[in-house]
């Protein structure tokens, strides 16, 4: 075996050390019925590399990928070109084969990274302080929630609902035995957001308002009465991103007030991958740092004074606080946290404004053609990258039937809310820097013929 | 070794990316365009591979050499695993696409699937956990949602001493009450301490097998017998499943729900701490309630998808998602690259050749170093050895930090909690013989200076990038993002 | 521009410090009517990183590469499975972007590696020394005919007819400038080598007789014969082995008594890319060494006592020496031998032998195979992974016909000796590891149709 | 800091690979079966991925800081140019397809080949040659071939002093004899000694130019006239090309042949000593005579590949082959890439701050440091210092390995000949300001500390993975293959 150095002459000489006859005698503590004499039935042997290799390619090639095809899927993943640069670095065997650096002396480079990143987040998100990661925007949503409660003592949030259908998912099966109260409806396919609702129904139990900002129909709105309203009841605000690069267009929620805001950072750096490994964004207000959860790197100096980072404020954590934890977080995204803190460094923030601004103005063009298509409506008035059309026909089908034609044509709202007839004729269509303008017209086209 | 930070360095003007100029259209941002500068430095793409080039050397890093990190399994990481994940059919799709569109990805989660049951034993996998502690979530989730489905909401979770802080911490965190289960003095579960606790109140019993000492729980089935007798469920954390992989199946052993690290026992790269991948195999009892989305294949060979639209009829008593897509998709393929590579027959050799290391280690330095559990015969893939016998002031922390000198990562150190300045060697099996016998020497070498008080110890490592660091300080007045020094100053 | 740092301020700050006014300024030496005043036409401007991906990956797609297709061509260039942990290590920057190791203390890594390379060549080629690497197989082949040349100084070689031609063809070109006299005839469709023939074309007038092992039409003999008359005559024998490979099966040349051996060592970490960068192996024996062109990497310690590796004899060489240097040489393949050095510590002599037999019985079974199509006959009696099939029609019209149904089917001798008709019919066919049992099928299959 | 040998390691029973079994099938081998032990050790996996990660540490690279090497031109290496290189549809196809199955390898050859021609404002260009000597050599069988064609058999070629090593080595490899040319005081080839020099005998004048002391031959114009004047050609030595890209088109200066250095003007990696690529531009009369394999463009669109079955009809001038196959293929693709990343203005932006780099360099230590042409205005793209004043003992080596310790790599040193203790600084314009100033003030603590004498300079690097090594032991008594110790010693 390739991966497995020792010769059959070691393995016995290490035996005559250990002073064990076999390796059997090794395994004496497992019971001798569960010890199995051979190889598992049913698995094959081990393969040569290039033969483990053409299988894996061959599923691959069932796949038709994002770069195949005319491509507008969104909804929390979101297609971008990464600079090959980003991908090199995150293969160098230091970054990708080092553990969690539990060992400081030794891991200044991960740590250093963890704190340009954290200051990267924070300031991207509008905030004070961020964590090294989480697993994901979803689970850092939860985690958020979570939060809330234990600063508040609170134990209702009120979700938006344009928070993405997976994340609300997330919180209820949590909530189911936590026992929060979760207040949430489906959305409406109007051009507003639901801002003024949840501040109505903001009262003394609320421990946060849970909103996202653009929202899961692509809509924005100014969340600074929100989180007046909720700070007004004592409550938190919490903002989700699912798209951190809208943020170099549109105003960070920190700066309308949010308390936390937390996001999924696979726009930057880290890729579609089929929805994982992705990276949770968490960031909030200096005063609540000691409630946060997951890992944080901080700067210090070693015996010889000069400047290094350290995991630190540990005794939030699982490994030190037991049940008592802020979370049981433990493995988190660090090297996607990494991809992320690349891409950014490459970008810098007028590399940032730049990408965005083309985002938003290939966006433009595209919502543009698509409402001309007979039938077709723009639901949103504002819109970063993403937009909701109304179609007038299920748009479930319409997009199986795209798929079928090479074009992946969107997010259909009947795959997000299935028990939501109302917004079955739904469309989310997100528009990149890598969407041509071929692309869009090839997908009106398509539209227009679907429909006809 | 002093590599400034992007801010230092960067500029909010420089930027490492070119873009096609954007086409003139109207602004559908309103009035929420962004105006304030968001601080943001850039730098050329050649800075910033300088950056990033000079900051990965001051990491250690398996490729660098052993990384003896107990209960972590540092392993090789093979770079066809790398390759794999690249693929644009995997690395390039959308977790929303038309399943049409992804058979082939669906395709790896079945075929992983299956491997991770056939290889424990067990009745079902939950795929979809994102790392080791969010696989306890998935398993202890099923758990409450069996027992709710019988009507019996049972509130505690009893979890041994030597546990990983996460099992308490996630029984924690979906709302149970947490309770601790003693240790034997030959460092495995009180079976006795156990049964005399099982009652109608508890809901499971979380045991890691192999232990955090290392050891075999020789009482397993007995124990898992006696839970299921008492209504419960037993929950293994399968964080050390490395050293039985091929040989032994957890199914066969009474286990209910296991997680297994991918990047543990699968050799998926642990990236600097993260991401992992956590499915959880699960019992007959247990798989109804396994979380969205859920693969099955197909009568025709199709790869169908179980999500929320679907899933009454399909899985009426599934507990719901617990991230927002299929987990860690990055994972699976590598994973799964590995275990083709491997076969049956390699993996089990995997175990052997684990376990074969450890005990290698364990008795070429029981004769320098405590090894508290030694007597009892043979380690797994892990040895433990304590601070016992060291000179006075002399502690686990010299050692490892003394290790670092000798060109090596640390062991575990003072984990499991059971032992008194525990140091936890797990070496793997894909150390040679060549390097254990350096790694062996050079623990030998610190051994024999801590027990001699060799001063000089206490102030290592010398030959890092870093001398000790101050970790207090850091704690005391904690400084997590860079600020522009005049306005820290200001502020002080 | 993503590649240059420089800002607008940057280059004002910079100017004023020189001295200059303007850009322009710095650009007076040049002849103002050379000095363009604005960009070259007939050029496009910059264009960002994705757009040129893209342009690449069209252009990418219009060829048909090796791993899409049942593939069997040889013929100098051979397609080898190459492990993944290969191209991982030669893209660690320390490597890829480092330079000529002239500064040995900073060096090292380089330096090693050379070391190790050279010590695995000789000894895979059966020789004493080989040097750090050449251009190629056929640039190698040149300068050994000079080298023996200057050892013998005699200025008659004798190439084997069983040489590659393009390698022929390439001494041909510098013989027509340097004076050498070189005897060539093409090959005839014969299971013999043409070894006899040349030791009596050996005489006093001989510096080298050039022999390729395995040869151009896959045939394998002893060379001890003929190193031994070469030797009677006080000239040389140069052998050429452009499937180092096969050395893991049959005896090396070195050891059969050739006094220079040079390679092609594409086949081990370097893949195919269309015929460029190669690597040129070059070894010889030892009395011959300060006669060997290019970069040799010898051992030494430095100040303190501590072994170190430096570049050596370089009074060799053009940047010493000038026009008295025993090649123009300068950049070499170092990154191709470091790949060469890598895949050959991974396979080890184990791991060599196993791919060498799984090359040799996968050839057999395929011209077993292939012979049985009606009409087509084997040539070879001997051979490794490369056999001559004969065919009842003009193989370079059959590789075309088989090309346009997506098998690659083999070098045409037609292609390779265009000018020697006798030969149009035969068809190298190569096979290695990578080739598949369905893959022997599809070609047979192909071929009975072609043939019907 | 110190890494075993493979042989020191390795065995020949360990390999890191795994196959399939062999199918049975009867040798045709006979009796070359190889039965002797090769010798070649084997190494895991994991042990090969540390072996060479650890020995690429011990390298200083581009990626790691700044390579002032004059007339090596390391700029950076974009990280694209290697993903395009790896598309399956480069670096998977062989060079003897049919060629309506690589009209895309085609089309990038002419793609790049059209690039080149209108850069350089020449004719033609000849891409096969394999590095920067290669294509001199092509140059130089041109012209001969072109003088050969009208029956005029000229036998010198001069060159200046100057000149790069590979100048003169390639001239006298192709069967020339070599004349020196003079260098005025202000570091330019001596117009009038030239002028002189020229008659019936002389087949070509070789000139850099940019010259190696980094200046513009001001009279590149005037040379060209003479020397077509008496007959013979201009071979410009492309090597600094990067100078003046995108603003000076060579071909409007009169010369016949330059190459290029893809690795040098077009960024492909030098990867510790090649591979290169050298293609050659040709003017009008020398491009009938360049080499096989040759591609055009026809009229349909399809790229054409002129070898030698057509080579009659299209180029019965070509003097042949200079080798196999294609040329660099794999540095044709980087190459390309980076040309359509920069564009027209982006490269005549390179040549810009190539030159202004080098200028601040100059003008920021020429108070501290010698410049002997620095009175005379501008440089192009290199800076260019002496050892004159320097404390009696110290040299130009001296301040290159103390460049070492100050984490930089040396300069290039000695070279140009013609002037002492010659220090050749090319920063090149991928370098920040803030690295350049970091640089100089480096430098300027080196001059100065080798101005007062410091003895401490003598002996560096000290902070080095080794210290100064010993070359004159290396090529004394030169061991350059490994043999096992006692081997070895037995031999002495």
């Amino acid at each position: 075996m390739r991966y497995l150095p020792l010769t059959d002459g070691d393995r016995q000489a290490m035996l005559a050390t250990i002073g064990a006859a076999s390796i059997d005698d090794l395994f004496v503590d497992v019971p001798a019925e569960a010890r199995l004499a051979g190889t598992i039935p049913g698995l094959p042997d081990h393969a040569s590399e290039m033969a483990v290799e053409r299988h894996m390619a061959a599923l691959a090639r069932k796949n038709l990928s994002a770069g195949e095809a005319p491509f507008f899927l969104g909804a929390g993943a979101y297609k971008h070109h990464v600079p090959a640069s980003v991908d090199h670095l995150i293969q160098r065997g230091e970054f990708l084969t080092a553990y969690t650096p539990y060992q400081p002396e030794i891991a200044q480079g991960t740590l250093q990274v963890l704190f340009e990143f954290q200051t990267q987040v924070a300031r991207l998100l509008g905030c004070d302080v961020a964590n090294a990661s989480m697993y994901d925007g979803s689970t850092a949503c939860w985690e958020a929630i979570g939060m809330a409660r234990r600063i508040t003592k609170r134990g209702k949030a009120i979700l938006s609902s344009g928070l993405h259908p997976h994340y609300v998912s997330v919180a209820q099966t949590m909530a189911k035995f936590t026992g929060d109260e979760l207040a949430y409806a489906t959305p409406e396919l109007d051009s507003e957001c639901d801002n003024s609702k949840l501040i109505a129904a903001i009262d003394k139990d609320t421990s946060c308002v849970v909103v996202q900002y653009p929202d899961i129909l692509g809509r924005i709105e100014d969340l600074t009465a929100l989180a007046d309203a909720a700070h007004t009841a004592g409550a938190l605000l919490v903002a989700v991103v699912t798209e951190p690069v809208a943020l170099g267009a549109i105003k960070a929620p920190g700066a309308m007030g949010a308390d936390i805001v937390v996001g999924e950072g696979q726009s930057l750096g880290v890729g579609l991958q089929f929805g994982g490994p992705y990276l949770g964004l968490f960031a909030c207000k200096q005063k609540y740092v000691r409630q946060m959860p997951g890992r944080l790197c901080g700067e210090t100096v070693d015996a010889a004074g000069k400047r290094g980072f350290v995991l630190t404020l540990s005794t939030r954590e699982q490994h030190i606080r037991r049940e008592k934890a802020t979370s049981n977080i433990c493995t988190n995204s660090g090297l996607c946290a990494l991809a992320f803190s690349i891409h950014m460094t490459l970008l810098g923030e007028k590399g940032l404004r730049q990408l965005a601004g083309l985002n938003h103005a290939l966006a433009c063009q595209a919502a543009d053609r698509l409402a001309k298509v007979p039938g077709v409506t723009l639901m949103n008035d504002s819109f970063f990258n993403e937009f909701t059309l109304i179609l007038p026909t299920d748009a479930r089908e319409a997009v199986r039937n795209l798929a079928d034609r090479g074009i992946l044509a969107g997010v259909s709202l009947g795959r997000l809310f299935p028990t939501a007839p109302d917004l079955a004729n739904g469309l989310v269509v997100a528009v990149t820097e890598t969407t041509t303008a071929e692309d869009i017209e090839a997908l009106a086209k398509a539209l227009e013929e679907e429909l006809a | 070794l002093e590599e400034k930070l992007i801010f230092e360095i960067g500029s909010t003007d420089t930027t490492g990316v070119d873009f096609a100029d954007a086409p003139q259209a109207a602004s559908r941002l309103g009035s929420l365009a962004r105006t304030d500068g968001i601080g943001l430095p850039g730098l050329s793409e050649q800075e910033t591979v300088r950056h990033y080039t000079r900051l990965s050397r001051q990491n250690y890093a398996i490729d660098l050499g052993l990384f003896p990190l107990g209960s972590c399994t540092m392993k090789h990481n093979p770079r066809l695993n790398e390759k794999v994940a690249r693929m644009p059919g995997f690395a390039d799709i959308h977790p929303l696409q038309p399943q049409s569109t992804v058979q082939g990805a669906l395709g790896v989660i079945n075929e992983l699937a299956v491997w991770l049951i056939t290889l424990t034993g067990m009745h079902g996998v939950a795929m979809t956990p994102k790392a080791g502690a969010h696989g306890e979530l998935c398993g202890l989730l099923c758990i409450r949602a069996a027992l709710e489905a019988r009507g019996d909401a049972r509130q505690v979770v009893l979890v041994p001493e030597s546990a990983h802080g996460t099992n308490p911490a996630t029984a924690a965190f979906c709302g149970y009450k947490v309770e601790d289960i003693p240790a034997t003095p030959d460092g495995r579960v009180d079976l006795e301490a156990l049964k005399a606790r099982l009652g109608p109140d508890v809901a499971a019993v979380m045991i890691t097998n192999p232990n955090t000492c290392g050891l075999f729980e020789r009482d397993m089935k007995v124990i898992s017998d006696a839970v299921h007798a008492a209504g419960a469920f037993v929950y293994c954390d399968g964080a050390n499943f490395n050293a039985i992989v091929g040989r032994v199946r957890p199914g066969d052993l009474g286990v209910d729900a296991m997680h297994i690290n991918l990047h543990k026992t699968f050799s998926t790269p642990h990236g600097g701490g993260g991401p992992g991948s956590g499915p959880v195999v699960l019992s007959e009892a247990l798989s109804p309630f396994g979380p969205l989305p859920y693969t099955a294949r197909m009568a025709d060979g199709t790869i169908h998808l179980i999500e929320e639209d679907n899933v009454g009829e399909e899985m009426p008593q599934s507990f719901g998602r617990m991230s927002a897509f299929h987990g860690q998709m990055g994972m699976f393929t590598r994973a799964l690259t590995y275990i083709l590579s491997h076969g049956a027959d390699g993996l089990r050799q995997v175990a052997e050749d684990a376990v074969l290391n450890a005990n290698y280690v364990l008795r070429s330095l029981e004769d320098v170093l405590d090894a508290p559990f030694g007597a009892s015969g043979p380690c797994m893939h892990e040895a433990l050895f304590s601070d016992k016998g060291l000179a006075e002031g002399f502690t686990t922390l010299d050692i490892a930090k003394g290790l670092i000198d000798e060109g090596f990562h640390p062991m575990t150190m003072y984990f499991p909690l059971v032992v008194h300045g525990a140091m936890l060697v797990e070496p793997t099996e894909t150390e040679s013989k060549a390097a254990l016998d350096q790694f062996i020497l050079a623990l030998r070498s610190l051994a024999e200076r801590a027990k001699a008080g060799d001063e000089a110890l206490k102030g290592a490592p010398y030959h890092a990038p870093r001398r000790r660091l101050d970790e207090t300080l850091a704690a005391r007045k904690p400084v997590l993002s860079w600020s522009e020094p005049d306005l820290a100053d200001a502020a002080e």
